[in-house]
């Protein structure tokens, strides 16, 4: 894997540098640490605030969704390495606006003890918070643990849902509660097709034959549940079709968002051939689809590779999934 | 000498550890590298130095240093035996905070309560092959004796014991756990830590 | 290089199908060939039409762009060729609403040749045209001979500005005039890591060594200036500003947007820290930035490596491009 | 036998050419993949199969089969030589519109305008080791006499020799110009879809 970039351990610094020069209407770079960052605009008196956080290596994932009915601040730490509880405590603090605060971040170790550090930390300041953790990615654990699994792109839709409702003035409580609706509503599967580096590490996180797959693999490679032959597109939406909706069944009129993700190198035009599979395929189970995203939303670097989230709605998670959202990754 | 810990024994044993920590860091780093991100000497290393900027100015109150130290970790790293440091320093803040001293028999409990800080937080168990093995065998052995220099002798060999246990089980905790069984027949490294912080201590 | 695709050859046409079953909103299959794409809204009566196309395989380039103050209608060929003159066709027949079109398109003697074909068919029908090529690669040809370049990334601008201009209701000359400026203000340069594979032959572009980069080099694997090793960040930055300032010359108190543009597999943190070094080095020239765009703007499906394009701006042209847009991959 | 080209005649020749280019294929194919995309077997085979499926439909105007004949090539390939043949193809057809019959005095000057507009729209020149060189051999060949099958066999030697003489030099037109040093010493792959044309015809 071959990289653009100076000095390894700049890498996270000067890429935030970067991101907020070129976006200052978006983002603006805390002052103590440098690894907490905040929407440039003031947040609005008495709103909940949404903070997340967690290693670089993701973008947009999860710095670049700070941004009007998203997120309100987020921690960054190194590449796949939790930021630290101070960095999280300081986007906290930022995102407090005296409605409180929820935590939302993907289910790891390192980031779940330094957000519960973290909000300790706030809770002698009088902040209050919530926590949910986003749990999404079904290869990870099964169903009758669904709380140890890892959380992926499915914080896409959890940020969206729980912006759009932090936006609309709602409580911490309810605001916490739509966090937990998507994260429930919520199954996402992925597949690797080759490794990233980790600039600081300088080597692939895992081997993987030329004409090999590994389906299930976590986005810092965590191992997955088969590797094998690389399969023909459709055969793979299928299979990702079928082990998500039997984690989640769907009945005949139920609605849903799906997102093709890209986890980096594989491009749009791979997505789109995916994406074209899986709507005939929901479609024909009389499923109907509302706002697909495809594209890259949940990424680790120049990782090829795609996961398929499917994201069930209803008539509240459904107007909010369509409100407004505004950063610099994504706008709707 | 004094009946228990004092803030000014507590600070030079912090600057023998900080000095340890120098000296082990590409031998952590090494260690994690194998069955993790490589990044345990620098956890250690950024920590310490943190310490030592500070540690002059450090108040005559063991809680006041220890929950520095804490801070110094949860400042400077987000890694996972950072934080679990820092949470053991912080609980046995909270139990010494307004003291200049806290006598030795008191250390078993203070680790214990640490221990079990540590253990809600990292939602691992003992015998999961982790620091807390190596925190369990330095509270045992301090509640064998009254006496550091005893305690100290019996750390390390509690230590010694429990990574000898340990080595040929598979990690369960951590990123090691995802190289299964990688780990068999290594040390964990998070356990070379408090080794060596007991073997700088015992000189 | 691994794919996620089904048959080589129905790559471009799966691809289609899943853009426009993703986003019925934005783009409309045109009947005959299913390889002209249109706004799916009917044209505004009088407004001047723009036209583009190419080769597929360049997402968000050409088909992506189609959408509201950017082009009106797209021919797409298969990957990296061009598409017939008859879809070309098809596709300026669907973008004229009375006012004229405009083909604006990169500079590649098969897209050139058959645009002119598709021209000639057109005029026939009474359908008036004119025709810009964006031919803004430095390295492809001298500063004299600036007509043979080849058109890159600087096509963003051409359609963005273009598109504004249209969207205000200008008639095809003024359209084309903006069209013009924007290709004379816009001069970019590459530098690619590794190559890419057209599906349908199964075998990367070019070969080039594991630490090498070549600079200069096109889109397609065309030869650029200079192989060598991989170098830090900066210098690789540096170099760019150097060479496309040089060609175009900047002066305190200019005003310039900037794309920083990833080739598909390079990540955005890479494209950030490229952006912090351009910007600052900018702002010490004097010369400040207006609405960077930092992205996959015009990629070469997975390859790696990264261009940046420098568009410098008139008060007219700075309008334009803040103007609003909207299509599935970029909104202003 | 007519005096010149009829309709008749000319769809007896397409037949020829169409049989030629599946048999041609494979090998078309593989020479524009040594030097450029690979596609130009399929390019001729798309176009040929087009005018297959509508021959028994066209007119009696040597000017309307041409233009049906452009029009495959333009309604199922963007590669250049279709465009090309394309272009070439409407020129006559224009020149030919109405006509049922064009004397074969005529032919070398409809080669004549076909070569014009070819290298009008392709910017490139005689001498570039393109399908032109081949074009302006056939045209040289059939001003020498004003029989078919003399014009034919004039065709025939005089694309040889042109290949022959252009065999070493490096392409400059069009994605083979890439390769560069590459394509000396290969034959251009446009000249051999002529050359083969040339040869289904001369039976
Ligand atoms: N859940 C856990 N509970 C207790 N200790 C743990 C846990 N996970 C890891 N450890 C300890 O932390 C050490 C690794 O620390 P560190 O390198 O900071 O982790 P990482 O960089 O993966 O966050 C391990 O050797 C182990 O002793
Ligand atoms: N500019 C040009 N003018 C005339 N003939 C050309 C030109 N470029 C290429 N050719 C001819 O076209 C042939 C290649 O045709 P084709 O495979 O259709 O090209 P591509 O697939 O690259 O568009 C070459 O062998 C050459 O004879
Ligand atoms: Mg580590
Ligand atoms: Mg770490
Ligand atoms: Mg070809
Ligand atoms: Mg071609």
């Amino acid at each position: 894997m071959k990289k653009i970039l100076n000095e390894p351990f700049a890498y996270v610094d000067e890429m935030l540098d970067g991101l907020c020069a070129a976006h200052p209407e978006y983002y603006r770079k805390l002052g103590e640490t440098g690894r907490a960052i905040a929407r440039a605009a003031k947040p609005t008196p008495g709103k909940v605030g949404i903070v997340s956080g967690g290693g670089s290596g993701h973008l947009p994932v999860f710095t670049g969704y700070v941004g009007k009915g998203l997120l309100d601040a987020c921690a960054i730490g190194d590449v796949f390495s939790s930021p630290s509880a101070d960095q999280m405590a300081e986007a906290i603090r930022a995102a407090d606006a005296g409605g409180g605060v929820l935590l939302l971040f993907g289910n790891y170790g390192g980031d779940v003890m330094n957000f519960e550090m973290a909000a300790e930390m706030v809770d002698m300041e009088d902040i209050r918070t919530a926590t949910v953790l986003v749990a999404d990615d079904v290869a990870s654990a099964g169903p009758g643990e669904r709380h140890r699994r890892r959380g992926v792109a499915g914080l896409v839709y959890a940020y969206k849902l729980a912006g759009a409702k932090a936006e609309a003035m709602a409580s911490l409580d309810e605001v916490a509660a739509v966090a937990r609706k998507a994260v429930d509503s919520c199954r996402s599967i992925g597949v690797a097709l080759t490794p990233c580096t980790v600039p600081a590490a300088g080597r692939p996180t895992f081997e993987i034959g030329a004409g090999e797959m590994e389906f299930g693999m976590g986005i810092h490679g965590e191992p997955g549940v088969r590797r094998g032959p690389i399969r023909p597109a459709d055969e793979i939406a299928e299979e990702m079709v079928t082990v998500l909706t039997k984690d989640m069944p769907l009945q005949p009129g139920d609605r849903v968002s799906v997102l093709v993700n890209s986890l980096g190198a594989t491009p749009p035009e791979e997505l789109y051939i995916v994406y074209r599979y899986v709507s005939r395929r929901l479609a024909a189970m009389g499923v109907s689809t509302v706002m697909p995203l495809v594209g890259r939303y949940a990424t680790s670097m120049e990782m090829a590779g795609m996961s398929l989230t499917i994201c069930r709605l209803d008539d509240e998670l459904e107007a909010l999934l369509k409100a407004p959202c505004d950063c610099a990754f994504w706008r709707v | 000498m004094p009946e228990g810990l004092t803030a000014a024994t507590l600070q030079g044993g912090l600057r023998l550890i900080c000095l340890q920590m120098e000296a082990s860091a590409a031998e952590l780093n090494e260690l994690d590298g194998a069955l993790g991100d490589g990044d345990l000497g620098i956890t250690m290393v950024r920590g310490c130095r943190t310490i030592e900027a500070e540690i002059d100015t450090y108040p005559d109150d063991v809680g006041m240093v220890l929950l520095k130290c804490a801070q110094a970790f949860t400042r400077t790293s987000g890694s996972t035996f950072g934080t679990l440091l820092a949470t053991g320093l912080m609980s046995a803040a909270k139990a010494t905070k307004g003291r200049s001293e806290v006598p030795w028999r008191e250390l078993p409990d203070l680790l214990g309560q640490a221990l079990d800080a540590m253990t809600k937080r990292g939602k691992a168990q003992l015998g999961d092959k982790t620091v807390l093995d190596a925190v369990e065998a330095v509270r045992a052995a301090a509640s064998q004796s009254g006496d550091p220099g005893a305690m100290l002798q019996g750390s390390r060999a509690g230590v010694a014991q429990v990574m000898d246990r340990m080595r040929n089980l598979p990690a369960r905790q951590g990123r090691a756990r995802i190289f299964g069984d990688k780990s068999v027949g290594r040390d964990d490294p998070g356990m070379v830590v408090l080794q060596r912080i007991v073997e700088a201590l015992s000189g």
